[in-house]
């Protein structure tokens, strides 16, 4: 609780700031968010704050934490600081001035509406939380209003936002029409004698309705268009910090509601997203040439790779989940804080505009080719050991379809080298004039992307991370779900 | 942990990097290769006198430096690392052609990100050497992978883009497989329970993997290694790889790089899983065996030189597999000398011919001629090159190629009297025909290339090679001539390794 | 054995909602499709109320049908000129929309029917007093709703925060 | 016996090779020619010694009581251990047949030396380009006979039989400017090197089944009582036998598995001494520069096949299918090779042609040795021959490089007439004509003999057939001879030097190899060389009924070609008219280089390399590809799923959604 | 006659599927939103039916479905704020003038 707590101490200081100060005061706000976080993302480290031992629950059993539930919220805040350092420059251009508080007020509810999803043990909690995580986007993603995209964008997301809701809360009706009950744990025990053609049902559209925001396929298909068309800072944090936390809430859903029927129902459909999501994700990214739509069709099937250790069912799985989101942060957010410098600095988005930048803009590219070789998973940068322990995890559930799953997502690795390596290869490769002539970067946008990189290059080397979170995630109340 | 001489092994090369990092002109780069790449040969020969010095005194553990230091350790994932002889040949070689290949590269252009890029390569063929921990080993193998994509995108030239993408797509797919074979063994290393483990002394020594799980990670496995080792009919990143990279990168992959499959191949193939290695070594036979020839046929009517000498390599690295299949000591111990061999050999191919191309801007051998009355060093030099390739007694092909054939043979006929067919013997002869087939191309490039009138007037102005090209030259031939000419000890220090307890555990 | 009173009302009800939502969706004047969907609204709150919760049905009333439908009334009349009819569907669109709502109506529909326990007879019980309701919604306890109702109040906030910045015109 | 003087034997050449190829090219052509000529001398001097001690001191490491020679090693040093057993050993292995080719070797080689000081550089004393180079190779070429011959193990053997291929290769390539020189070097290189891995396989085979490289335990048993003395023992040889015989595969495709091994250790043999079928690199091998063809293809490299034989001489004796095969192949090569020099224009094929056919001659000798025949006489006379040939054969090619050196073209029909400008010429290489027609008192004759009464011993229709050849030899040996020496003077053109005799270092090496030539038919051969080191006194067995038979067939050839080419005439048009296939066919040499042609170019080139080729580049390299391809087709093939159409996406949402569940429920009922 | 759960159920599936029919062809954005109110509200007809008929004692359904009309208005009144600003932007609502972005 204490870390809802005090992010509403920061929206609320926040909505202050924004209501109340002056007029020249307001450009301050964006680095008084992003201070506000940092301090916050500082106290939830705190080894008081993540607390140990199982799960502890409040509002009987409504709302549950653990230091697990604490490490994954800690992992999206530092995605969110970074978000917000990266943000300063955009939010301060002539363009926001009249919209920099909402933008940090909506970015905080959804935060809060992630945590929501996180620590809920009670359906109609969790579906407050997804709601929350995902309205207050849409006026987000429409916040550009220069440009007709991000317009559209808002309306597809809404749109389809809804329906998916609806699809959604039809499958949580069948689920309470089953067991009577929202509690997971009530859910948990009656699913396995209620077997039933509902009860798949059920878990698909709840599946669909988790899936729409984590955008697996054939769920995803909003994504490329609101990526594409959402102001870059939204896009980024779209892609990281919601689906982490939902990556992890869909974990959580999986196993503490439907873990029972693991083997019976969802294990087979998680197979076939999987599959799907990675190759559909990947064939869709080979083509693209606005860096940020590449992004998302990259991120559609990065998500299949998280999915992996939701299909592991165990420990490690989820340990490495965790762990994967927090380098997929580093790393995709190195990627959105370079394309938004480009674009905040010339308007350039397309992959073509990126050739010969290592000619003109070195330290930009690097930072960019380390984003793709961690994404693509090219040792020694973080993307390798997270991918390799979403692997092993998933392989430690043992039967030999988790080996042909395993091939088929690794193969797909080589597609998605080809288009991370396309990156590369513009930047670095190409030998036409380039396009984007030398600029300086602001210092937010500079801090933002030195802070990736340094994630880039020590999360893997570092082992504390990772193991610390293995360590947690062994202990933790979802061990006995996994084990029974 | 700085105790242990091999952790220098890595140390160095980063201490390079962040040197060239630093360097503000090409004569410090240049200064920071050329004393970094002395060190590292010096250290090399430390610890190969060393390991002697350890071995004569008695030692007789399977590898020796041995050390270990926990890195992820709920996943018992430890920083390994060991040498026996074979991992210091490969070592050695390594150390020899990072100092050739910085002499190679004297005027590269962009030195600085060039040797950054093979300074990373060689970290991370360093750490392969010295791991003995199966994912250090998969991570520093990754590393060295992915560097050639810059560099031959880069600082290639020819269709660069097409090749480099081919190779480095090719090649991770080959570690796809890998990475699955690798945590498929993790997962098998005990099966009767207890802690699992990465390391490989560990899991040689327990010989826990179960049989059915063998079957199915040794493909996986020698696949992974075998494509980066030039396996038929996963070699055809070889040929356009190396015709477009640049010289230095040209030698340290076909010098070092593609070793390391061979190394994989035997150390985590075949010693983790000698059952499967025995039962499904068959196919893997022929493939290699069919690249042996294969790749010999096909450069005998290629006429650009660099894939003549791809196609070499993919002859002379499936003799390496080759060996390794054939599972006895003698030939294996051929197969890590054709290593050694053919790394030297290669090396000094491709700085040869990347020597000639900037001079000539042309590679193709129609359109030259009469080299040796132009330039006088190289073309001997090449002849030199030459004639180690197609196996002269006093160069390293000669002893490398004999050792595999007799221990091949041996294997063959072992096979063939125990009535277990006759398969091993038939790809032994085969292979031996390569010795035909390679004195035909190699001969058909020395007559056109070399000797007869001056194909092209223009030529007639170019000046021979400068003294770092010398340097670079003369290094790698005196090497590939020591070991032709006193191949009883480096034979000795491989065979070591194949002490009768490894055959105990391949069930020979 | 429910009385027959009950039975003519429920027949009207489940009558008048599906046609009033078919209609809905396929009148192709848009204010109408209000007014039908305004009707289907009012045929679920009598739902509701035949269903013993007057209190959900009053807020049915209340928030949907005096809130939503507004809303959209406004909407529309912002929208669009008064007699414009939407462009006839192309045979295209409606064979995707007529494959998607058959495939769910099959799909679901038979997993419903399929469930034995859903062919029981209403069980007795009390209707629910203001004042459970009122505990419920604001008390900590099990299945009881403070925590969702406070965060759904975040949640109403924010959406209003996100009304006013999309709709505000700079 | 001290180690140092064997050492030297290699060492200097060795050293010469490395010291002329790294720093000739800064010395001047005469101190570089003197230097190498005189590193030959002193290695001839020692060789010498050497050979003097072992047939002539009686030291017990030489010969025993009963007079028999002895093998000796003198060092054997471990080079490569490939198992326990399997060593690859360097060494130093005296007997009479290695002390005689020391003798050979370094005496040719000496002479070469010394007569390349004049022949390699023009009329006006100017040194070729590359001269250095060319004594650098000379001395790499000795140094590795050397080594061969001396081999106490068929391993050593073979590498030194490869660095002999490789000196060859740079020796005949030697003008690499000309691109004929070019193809002839690779031509002999290639060929001896797919002869090469016949002999490597049979290596392979007979080690594996003996267990063993070393000469001395395959053929001999130890000298008790002295480390590092054996003595030929057919027993030995008899065990190796039982040894494959006893082993579960006793015979291979119906022939054992020990003549699989000899024959095709014999087929290494085939290639570095040409026999037919793989002939074809020496009349080719002829591009190099002259005193190179009289070195190694004519005294030294090319016998190395029937050294070879020689050398597993008491194995072969355990097979007889196998020494049928050398005989055979021996018997038709000289032939088919004597047919051919009979029609060749160009002086030195002829001389190659003879060379091979002579060769042959040894081979069938061997071939034919018994010993019950005469104690295996053709043994002894396969070695005799080898000495006598190498002498005189070696004096013929040095004559004709003499007169190519004098005239500038190889062709006979720029030279006639030239026995009065070039006497000393003339007489010697009239030594040399006598020598191999085997007219007595000349070396020849004595060797020949021999060769020709142990074949009558072994069968007559061999007897018959060498005994043609041999008439054959005598017939375009004086057919040469009378078309360069007799006939009609060719006028030389203006400001051309009229040929002359050529100076002392080219014709000081001739007269020595002519007077040898003369004297060494008296060597008593039998006691020196025999198969089994007992010591045979073939005057005592002298069958002066073979012998006259021979001298007379010799006589015959002579005068027939007296008759036609003595004198300008029409009898050899006449000839040719009367027999135009079969000249064609002897003057295309039977096609036999044509028919190469065709193998390498249109079936290995054409057939094999081509096609694989082609299918790596558009199959395997088309299959790799086509992955991307395919997955960029499916990449474009699902672009419709993405339309921009969010009804379109709903409509997939909630198909994918329905369909997720449905398939799961189908699967679960 | 017994009123059982399925004789609500069905009617609710079917104004679900009328909602899905709608979402899919209408091509006024307004229209569609008016279907997924009909989607909604068919679901909170679910949770109310399934808490009257199966599981009487608490009132979870029931609560559910309240609290799915507050978000359904929520969303409802945000969907058509951005509408009305594609409006603006665009000068119509039509859901087939929304295809600046695909493939």
């Amino acid at each position: 609780m204490k870390q809802e707590i005090a992010l509403l101490v920061v929206f609320l200081l926040v909505f202050l700031y924004d209501t109340f100060l002056g007029k020249g005061a307001q450009k301050g706000l964006p680095a008084f968010t992003a201070i506000l976080m940092f301090v916050i993302t500082l106290l939830g480290l705190c080894p008081h704050c993540c607390g140990v031992g199982g799960e502890q629950t409040a509002f009987a059993g409504m709302y549950a934490t653990s230091p697990v539930i604490a490490a994954i919220k800690n992992i999206l805040n530092v995605g969110v600081v970074i978000v917000l350092i990266q943000s300063i420059k955009w939010t301060n251009s002539e363009n926001m001035s009249m919209r920099r508080g909402e933008f940090y007020e909506l970015l905080l509810v959804t935060l809060f509406g992630m945590y929501l999803m996180i620590s809920s043990r009670h359906f109609l909690l969790f579906f407050i939380g997804l709601e929350s995580a995902s309205l207050p986007l849409a006026a987000m993603v429409a916040l550009d209003k220069n440009r007709y995209e991000s317009h559209e964008a808002a309306v597809k997301y809404i749109l389809t936002a809804v329906f998916s809701s609806a699809i959604f809360m039809m499958g949580l009706s069948f689920v309470y029409g089953l067991t009577g009950s929202f509690y997971f744990q009530n859910i948990y025990f009656a699913v396995s004698s209620n077997m039933s053609i509902l009860l798949v049902l059920a878990i698909a559209f709840v599946i669909a309705g988790i899936g729409f925001k984590l955008s697996l396929v054939p769920f995803h298909l909003w994504t490329a268009d609101v990526y594409q068309g959402a102001p870059t800072s939204v896009t980024s944090y779209l892609s990281v910090i919601s689906k982490g936390a939902t990556a992890f809430a869909f974990l959580v859903v999986m196993t503490q509601v439907f873990g029972a029927v693991y083997s019976r129902v969802w294990e087979w459909m998680l197979y076939a997203l999987i599959i799907l999501t990675i190759t559909v994700g990947n064939l869709f990214a080979i083509r693209q040439r606005n860096m940020k739509r590449f992004l998302a069709f990259s991120s559609i099937s990065q998500a299949g790779y998280i999915m992996l250790g939701v299909i592991a069912f165990n420990a490690m799985g989820l340990a490495a989940l965790m762990y994967y989101v927090l380098v997929y942060i580093f790393s995709n957010l190195a990627a959105f804080g370079v394309i938004g410098a480009i674009e905040n600095a010339t308007g350039k988005v397309s992959m073509d505009d990126y050739r010969g930048l290592s000619k003109t803009n070195p330290k930009l590219s690097f930072c960019m080719m380390l984003a793709m070789f961690s994404l693509a998973g090219i040792p020694p940068f973080a993307g390798f050991f997270s991918k390799f322990f979403i692997f092993t995890g998933a392989i430690n559930q043992g039967s030999v379809a988790i080996y042909v799953l395993v091939l088929i997502a690794l193969i797909n690795t080589i597609i998605s080298l080809y288009y991370y390596l396309l990156v590369v290869k513009a930047m670095y490769i190409s030998e036409d004039e380039p396009v984007v002539a030398t600029f300086k970067s602001a210092a937010s946008e500079r801090l933002g992307l030195w802070i990736t990189v340094a994630g880039i290059i020590c999360l893997g080397i570092a082992s504390c991370v990772y193991t610390y979170l293995l360590d947690t995630t062994a202990v933790s109340a979802m061990q006995a779900y996994f084990i029974g | 942990m700085f105790s242990n001489i091999l952790i220098y092994f890595v140390i160095i090369p980063l201490l390079m990097l962040g040197g060239v990092g630093l360097s503000r002109n090409i004569r410090q780069i240049r200064a920071v290769a050329v004393i970094g790449s002395v060190a590292l040969m010096a250290l090399s020969t430390v610890l190969l006198l060393q390991y002697l010095d350890l071995r004569h005194a008695g030692e007789t553990a399977p590898m020796l430096f041995t050390d270990s230091w926990t890195w992820f350790a709920p996943l018992n994932i430890n920083l390994a690392v060991g040498v026996d002889g074979i991992s210091i040949a490969m070592l050695i070689l390594s150390s020899i052609i990072v100092f050739a290949g910085s002499f190679a590269s004297w005027k590269v252009p962009q030195p600085k990100g060039f040797f950054l890029w093979l300074l990373l390569l060689s970290t991370g063929v360093f750490g392969f050497f010295i791991s003995v921990d199966l994912f250090t080993m998969f991570m520093f193998y990754e590393v060295a992978l992915i560097p050639m994509y810059l560099l031959i995108g880069v600082w290639g030239s020819g269709r660069k883009n097409y090749a480099a993408m081919k190779l480095t797509l090719m090649l991770m797919g080959g570690s796809a497989f890998l990475m699955l074979g690798l945590i498929g063994i993790y997962y098998h290393s005990a099966p009767e329970g207890g802690q699992l483990t990465w390391n490989i002394l560990e899991i040689a020594a327990r010989d826990s993997i179960p049989h059915g799980w063998q079957s199915f990670l040794f493909p996986m496995t020698f696949v992974g290694f075998g494509v980066l080792g030039a396996m038929f009919p996963f070699h055809t990143w070889s040929p356009d790889g190396h015709a477009c990279a640049p010289t230095a990168v040209s030698m340290l992959h076909a010098g070092v790089l593609m070793k390391l499959g061979g190394y994989g191949c035997f150390r985590v193939a075949i010693y983790l899983m000698p059952y499967a290695a025995q039962e499904l070594s068959y196919i893997f036979l022929i493939l290699t065996g069919i690249s042996v020839v294969y790749g010999a046929f096909c450069a005998c009517v290629k006429t650009d030189l660099k894939y003549i000498n791809a196609y070499s390599s993919v002859s002379h690295c499936g003799l390496v597999l080759f060996a390794i299949l054939m599972l006895n000591s003698t030939a294996m111990t051929g197969a890590i000398m054709q290593m050694l061999s053919h790394g030297l050999m290669t090396a000094l191919f491709f700085a040869l011919i990347g020597m000639i191309y900037g001079r000539t801007h042309t590679r193709e051998i129609t359109q030259m001629g009469g080299m040796m009355q132009i330039l006088p060093f190289l073309s001997v030099c090449y002849v030199i090159a030459g004639m180690a390739s197609l196996g002269l007694p006093g160069l390293s092909g000669f002893v490398a190629e004999m050792t595999i054939f007799v221990g091949s043979f041996k294997a063959g006929m072992a096979d063939y009297l125990s009535g277990e067919g006759s398969l091993r013997l038939v790809f032994t002869i085969i292979a031996c025909c390569s010795i035909v087939i390679t004195a035909v191309y190699i001969l058909r490039v020395v007559g056109k290339l070399l000797f007869g009138p001056v194909y092209d007037k223009h030529h007639l102005e170019l000046t021979d090679a400068t003294w770092w090209e010398r340097t670079s030259t003369i290094t790698l031939i005196l090497c590939v001539a020591a070991i032709g000419c006193f191949p009883n000890f480096f034979n000795n220090l491989i065979n070591t390794t194949f002490t009768p307890e490894i055959f105990a555990v391949l069930g020979k | 054995m429910d009385s027959l009173g009950s039975i003519i009302m429920y027949f009207i009800v489940a009558l008048s909602m599906i046609i009033f939502s078919v209609m809905a969706v396929t009148t192709r004047k848009i204010l109408r499709a209000a007014t039908y969907l305004l009707f289907t609204l009012f045929a679920a709150a009598v739902v509701y109320f035949m269903l013993d919760y007057e209190f959900l049905g009053a807020v049915q009333i209340a928030v949907y049908a005096g809130g939503i439908v507004v809303l959209f009334v406004f909407a529309i009349l912002l929208t669009s000129h008064p007699g414009d009819n939407a462009p006839r569907l192309t045979s295209h669109s409606r064979t995707i929309g007529v494959i998607g709502a058959i495939a769910m109506l099959l799909v679901t529909g038979y997993a419903l029917i399929t469930r034995a326990a859903f062919f029981l007879p209403k069980p007795e019980m009390e209707a629910p007093d203001m004042q459970t309701v009122g505990a419920t919604l604001l008390g900590s306890g099990h299945a009881q709703y403070l925590l969702p109702f406070e965060a759904v109040s975040v949640l109403l906030l924010a959406c209003i925060i996100g009304g006013v910045v999309v709709a505000r015109k700079r | 016996m001290a180690i140092t003087i064997p050492i030297l034997i290699l060492a200097i050449p060795l050293f010469m090779f490395f010291f002329l190829g790294l720093f000739g090219m800064k010395m001047s052509h005469k101190l570089a020619g003197t230097l190498g000529t005189l590193g030959m001398g002193s290695v001839l001097v020692l060789s010498y010694f050497t050979a003097f001690q072992y047939f002539f001191s009686g030291l017990d490491i030489f010969v025993n009581e009963a007079g028999d020679r002895l093998q000796y090693l003198v060092f054997d040093q471990t080079w490569l251990q490939f198992t326990e057993k399997l060593v690859i050993k360097l060494g130093f292995l005296l007997d009479p047949i290695s002390a005689m080719m020391l003798v050979v070797i370094t005496t040719i080689s000496f002479m070469v030396h010394l007569y390349s000081m004049g022949y390699m550089r023009d009329h006006h004393g100017v040194f070729e380009h590359g001269f250095q180079r060319f004594y650098a190779f000379l001395s790499l070429f000795s140094f590795s006979m050397l080594g061969l011959v001396v081999a106490p193990n068929i391993f050593q053997m073979y590498i030194f039989w490869e660095l002999v291929g490789a000196s060859s290769y740079l020796l005949i390539g030697f003008y690499y400017k000309k691109p004929s020189a070019v193809s002839a070097s690779k031509k002999a290189f290639i060929v001896t090197r797919f002869a090469d891995l016949g002999f490597l396989i049979g290596i392979l085979t007979l080690s594996w089944y003996t267990g063993t490289f070393n000469f001395t335990e395959l053929t001999s048993v130890p000298v008790e009582g002295l480390a590092g003395v054996t003595q030929v023992n057919i027993g030995t040889a008899e065990s190796i036998r039982n040894i494959f015989a006893t082993s579960a595969a006793p015979t291979f495709m119906g022939a054992s598995v020990l003549t699989w091994a000899l024959v095709l250790i014999f087929m290494g043999g085939m290639g570095k001494s040409a026999m037919m079928p793989l002939h074809i690199w020496l009349p080719d091998a002829m591009e190099g520069p002259t005193p190179v063809s009289a070195l190694i293809h004519a005294a030294t490299m090319v016998v190395a096949g029937v050294y070879l034989v020689a050398r597993l001489f008491p194995l072969y004796l355990m097979e007889d299918s196998a020494m049928i095969i050398i005989t055979v192949v021996g018997a038709l090569t000289a032939f088919y090779a004597a047919m051919v020099a009979c029609v060749q224009v160009d002086i030195k094929r002829v001389l190659a042609f003879s060379t091979i056919s002579q060769i042959a001659f040894m081979m069938v000798s061997l071939g034919v040795a018994r010993p019950e025949y005469h104690e295996g006489l053709g043994y002894m006379a396969s070695m005799f021959h080898l000495f006598t040939h190498a002498m005189f054969k070696a004096l013929l090619f040095l004559g004709a490089g003499a007169l190519i050196h004098a005239i500038g073209s190889n062709d006979y029909t720029a030279m006639h007439g030239l026995r009065k400008s070039m006497p000393i010429t003339h007489i010697t290489f009239l030594i040399g004509c006598l020598a191999i027609a085997g007219i007595i008192p000349f070396s020849g004759f004595f060797s020949k003999d021999e060769i020709l009464s142990s074949c009558g011993q072994y069968d007559i229709l061999v007897y018959l057939w060498m005994s043609l050849v041999a008439g054959l030899t005598a017939f375009y040996m004086f057919r040469l001879y009378y078309l360069i020496f007799w006939w009609k003077e060719h006028v030389t053109p203006e400001g051309h030097h009229a040929p002359h005799d050529q100076p002392w270092t080219m014709t000081l090496p001739l007269v020595i190899l002519a007077a040898i030539s003369c004297v060494a038919g008296f060597i008593p051969f039998g006691n020196l060389v025999t198969w089994n080191g007992e010591p045979y006194d073939f005057m005592a067995h002298f069958d002066w009924s073979v012998a006259s038979i021979s001298l007379l067939v010799a006589i015959c050839g002579i005068a027939l070609a007296t008759v036609m080419y003595r004198k300008e005439n029409e009898l050899p048009a006449k000839m040719r008219r009367a027999l135009p296939a079969l000249w064609t066919w002897c003057y295309h040499r039977f096609y036999w280089d044509e028919l190469y042609q065709f193998i390498t170019h249109k079936i290995i080139f054409g057939l094999i390399s081509k096609p694989l080729a082609w299918f790596d580049r558009h199959i395997i390299d088309g299959t790799m590809d086509s992955f991307a391809t395919l997955t960029n087709k499916a990449s474009e093939a699902i672009k419709p799923l993405q339309s921009g159409q969010i009804q379109m996406y709903v409509f997939y949402y909630l198909i994918g959604a329905l369909l997720l569940g449905g398939i799961t429920i189908l699967c679960l009922i | 006659m017994e009123i059982t759960a399925v004789y609500y159920l069905i009617p609710a599936l079917i104004m679900f599927c009328c909602g899905v029919y709608g979402f899919i062809t209408r091509k006024n954005m307004i229209a569609m939103l008016v279907s997924l109110e009909l989607m909604l509200n068919a679901v909170d007809i679910n949770f109310v039916v399934f808490n009257r008929f199966l599981f009487p004692e608490q009132m979870e359904g029931m609560f559910f479905a309240l609290f799915a009309i507050a978000i359904a208005a929520a969303e409802t009144a945000l969907a058509i704020a951005i509408i009305i600003n594609i409006f603006r932007a665009a000068k119509n609502i039509d859901v087939r003038s929304l295809n600046e972005m695909k493939f």
